[in-house]
């Protein structure tokens, strides 16, 4: 069903900024952040004007609202991910969510020689907690490569390096390529050979339907700014096999059964990894994100990301100088287009774009081990979501092409 | 009260709780049902196979079939709110069979004007000490 | 100077709340979060509305709005906390913070057969993160006792528990006794023997101006949520000698400067903390909260408190059957007051005094051990803020006595 | 152009930018001036000592001083609009006392309406060169 963008953008106040120069903001840096509808930022100035309170253990009536807006939350987002709240851990994002993987699992059940496995295209969020239990416990980390031409993981190389693997890291899609990975087989393919899988949904989570249950992944981490939600929050999902085999990471109050002066005793389950005051106003935000993103399918935003960003692929293939890191085309991309020109740096480029009113991102995407693979020391990138129109990418084509026409 | 969904012997203490002046004065007369609670559990049989987790004070539930092979509930709580509730749950389910114990809904706390002691974030625990009870009564129906 | 109490509790929209039960809302449960005025509200509402975008590397207009708003939030809440923005690392809480202590200093500076040294007075969050690492690493921990008359530390047992010990943490305020540490000496008796010392301000960050470099703590932990700040942030404040000492806890994007496959190299000072997308929305959000609190002195926020206080435990104290764990007509003291009634169970006093419109926490306060030094399963415990009034302790004090007349 | 904080040599530039139609066409002549840097680093002359940190893209700066003692500023930065800015603090400072460069404020960038180059999160670094050219100066100043 196609989608009614001029009311979806209407629940977006930031989408009518003007900026200081004068221009309309075009938002096309999605896949750093999101933005978020009025009713998310309502969900959570209603909770800070009316019912703020600590949570959990709640004896006042304020206590009990947020106590149930919390756990409301829960099981609305874990429904989301086709999952319940017992396997669904908040954290304060994906990077979080990957941290807690590797202190309260990994460092649990793995030891010397074992062996974990990543992809080239991992974000530094997915490389550098590996590489440090590595440096720890001794256990080998591997990275499979991907195709230069194709973008797209190698997968004999895959098949080849998860043979002894306890463990597989891989992320959904990428978020520098937009390339969306062959998950499933990636998931069939390691429980084959026995490995847990750990999937980074931080980019899919925003463009498809996730379904933890379904998928047979042990682990997804997710962040919630980058689908509408607010920002310090996201979470892990986890099955209750694995989280049954986790042990403690941070500690302190809400997380235990007992504390007394001789050692303490922990709660069981998700409840062990959530100590301190959780991220209420947090929580009730991306609820009511997952809520507005429930209206829709999520096929159908995917579908409009698409048609938008294969467009302005396609147009961007035929303006001379710009080549493309990715695959734009495909319909199972992400619709985020990095790209560079021969010329115009990457960074004058920005500066160039934002001078349009674009927003567009540029770096290392951190993703340094792909910007090696590919040869660059960083890209420019688009990225599009569910509010972004048509218009929009055409005027940013022929931005970018006076751009380069002028700048070259 | 046509669609009850309790036992009507219990009409008569649902209607004392509505026609209470305020909550205060239902309070006292919860604290009263706690005291002459019709079979409490002594403290002494209180232990981590009867004690009902989730609730912030201490709670314990006993279920069992009576001589008659008809439900008995005995209960102990420290928190005379959570006693008083199990006492009328008592009065409501003692004496009946398992099986319609099994399908009891906790509709008249509400109808009594307590409320808040359902939502299942407080802390009382009241909500799981029913949820016990009804769970128990499934599996002695099943006897 | 006297504050002018009306017109601060016109910026906190809550306080006007009719509960549902048709009660106006009497919030007494600050120790375990405060409200938040409205500009706080309004700074994340017009982050969201207006410039919401992922921060560093910013190349476009809104990353760089956003960038600019959340390291000026670091500028004004480190400077509240009389340091610099290099000494502040941003945490989810002093839940969080007082974990990285322990995972990204302790673990890489203590040994076994080190001491660490507790007080009974801890909050499970200062506990339970040493029994762990004493676990892991075979670190003796040390708890000071309290005496249970004055209800304060026992010095003359802190100064023998301390004489050989590596680290000291120590709560500034208990958030169940109200009362405060004699810190400076604390600070003064640990620095002689030569130990390093962890300040846990969460309690007292919302009562007195903390100067982190006056004080001459290694470490303090603070959250947000409790000084009109939101959920889901705070921080620790490390001296630059301490986070020199420290080596990497949770990893991944911005914390690093190098990413090979053949390994990373982190930034320095704090900076290496810091991982993932920033808690944007939240530190523009405390920004608001601390130039809010600016406009007073802290010492006339803690005078308010205390005159509420004091004349609230003593009027408690008049009361038949009821029992002050605390002392809350010490000019010190936090104005926590922690209480029992003998015969009327906790919970139940909770529940008649919400009826009432009386938010008050009930529990064991995520501190267990001091439960078991007084000797108590929980406490009731009502505690006061800026916005709350002589009225709202009286209207208190008469509902109290009505209970407890009617109750027994 | 009463209150000006540069070298009065600047003026014309400043002008220049000034009389722009537009922001592109601003960054045009900023491109230009780029080209004719009238001291650039030679890239085998970028070493890690005169690399400028917290930059997006490379950068580097080299202060020295001319045969007669006066400023010298050569710079390299692989971003052009980084490059143009340096060649015109180049151009600035190029021949004054390394006491007039070391009280030298950016304010001329401004007034060139590119504002937006000195904020100081935008990753292009250009005011994390001009504070080191600045800082140079005041110890070349002080030799
Ligand atoms: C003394 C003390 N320490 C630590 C904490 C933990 O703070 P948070 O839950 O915000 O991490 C609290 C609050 O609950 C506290 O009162
Ligand atoms: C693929 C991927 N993984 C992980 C992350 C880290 O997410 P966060 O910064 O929200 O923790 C990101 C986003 O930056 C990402 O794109």
């Amino acid at each position: 069903m196609a989608l009614d963008i001029k009311a979806i953008r209407s629940d977006f106040p930031i989408l009518s900024r003007i900026l200081p120069n004068g221009k309309q903001l075009v938002y096309f840096d999605n896949a750093a952040t999101s933005q978020k509808p009025q009713c998310v930022i309502d969900a959570m100035t209603k909770y800070y004007e009316q019912y703020n309170s600590n949570a959990h253990r709640a004896n006042h009536t304020l206590a009990d609202e947020a106590t149930t807006a919390l756990e409301n939350a829960r099981e609305k987002i874990s429904q989301f991910f086709g999952t319940t709240p017992e396997n669904l851990i908040y954290t304060s994002g994906a990077t979080e969510a990957i941290n807690l993987v590797s202190y309260g699992w990994a460092r649990y059940n793995l030891k010397e020689g074992d062996v974990i496995v990543l992809t080239e295209m991992e974000h530094h969020a997915d490389i550098v907690p590996w590489q440090e239990l590595s440096k720890e416990k001794g256990i080998e980390v591997r990275y499979v490569p991907i195709n230069n031409e194709s973008f797209t993981l190698d997968m004999d190389a895959f098949e080849i390096a998860i043979e002894d693997a306890s463990l597989v890291c891989v992320t959904h899609t990428s978020n520098v390529l937009g390339i969306r990975n062959p998950i499933e087989q990636i998931i069939q393919m390691s429980k084959e050979v026995g490995a847990h899988v750990l999937l980074d949904c931080a980019q899919g989570a925003p463009h498809e339907k996730i379904n933890f249950n379904n998928l047979g992944a042990d682990f997804i981490a997710i962040s919630a700014h980058k689908m509408a939600g607010p920002t310090g929050i996201g979470c892990l999902l986890a099955t209750s096999e694995r989280i049954s085999e986790m042990g403690p990471f941070m500690t302190g109050g809400s997380m235990i059964k007992t504390v007394t002066t001789d050692g303490s005793t922990y709660q069981n389950g998700h409840s062990m990894f959530e100590t301190g005051t959780p991220r209420i106003a947090e929580a009730i935000g991306w609820g009511a994100a997952v809520e507005w993103l429930s209206q829709f399918e999520m096929k159908d935003i995917h579908n409009h990301v698409h048609q938008i960003a294969s467009w302005t692929g396609r147009e961007m293939n035929k303006i001379p100088g710009i080549k493309i890191y990715g695959d734009p085309d495909n319909k199972n991309s992400s619709g985020a287009i990095s790209f560079l020109h021969e010329t115009i740096q990457s960074q004058d480029l920005a500066f160039l774009l934002d001078e349009g009113g674009f927003a567009v991102r540029t770096g290392h995407h951190c993703a340094q081990p792909l910007m090696d693979a590919l040869g660059v020391p960083s890209t420019n990138r688009a990225s599009f979501w569910i509010y972004n129109t048509q218009e929009e990418a055409e005027s940013f084509i022929s931005h970018l092409k006076f751009v380069c026409e002028r700048f070259v | 009260m046509e669609d009850a969904s309790w036992p009507s012997h219990l009409d008569s203490i649902v209607e004392e709780f509505r026609d209470c002046f305020d909550s205060m004065e239902r309070y006292e007369l919860l604290f009263e049902y706690a005291k002459k609670h019709p079979s409490p559990l002594p403290l002494d049989e209180w232990n981590e196979e009867n004690q009902v987790l989730g609730c912030q004070s201490r709670a314990h539930v006993k279920c069992s079939l009576d001589e008659n092979g008809l439900f008995l509930l005995r209960a102990g709580a420290d928190a005379q709110i959570v006693q008083g509730l199990m006492a009328i749950t008592a009065i409501a389910v003692n004496g009946q069979s398992s099986t319609e114990v099994s399908k009891l809904s906790p509709k008249y706390v509400e109808e009594m004007g307590l409320k808040s002691s359902l939502t299942p974030s407080r802390a009382n625990g009241f909500l799981n000490m029913f949820k016990r009870v009804v769970s128990e009564a499934e599996i002695l129906s099943e006897v």
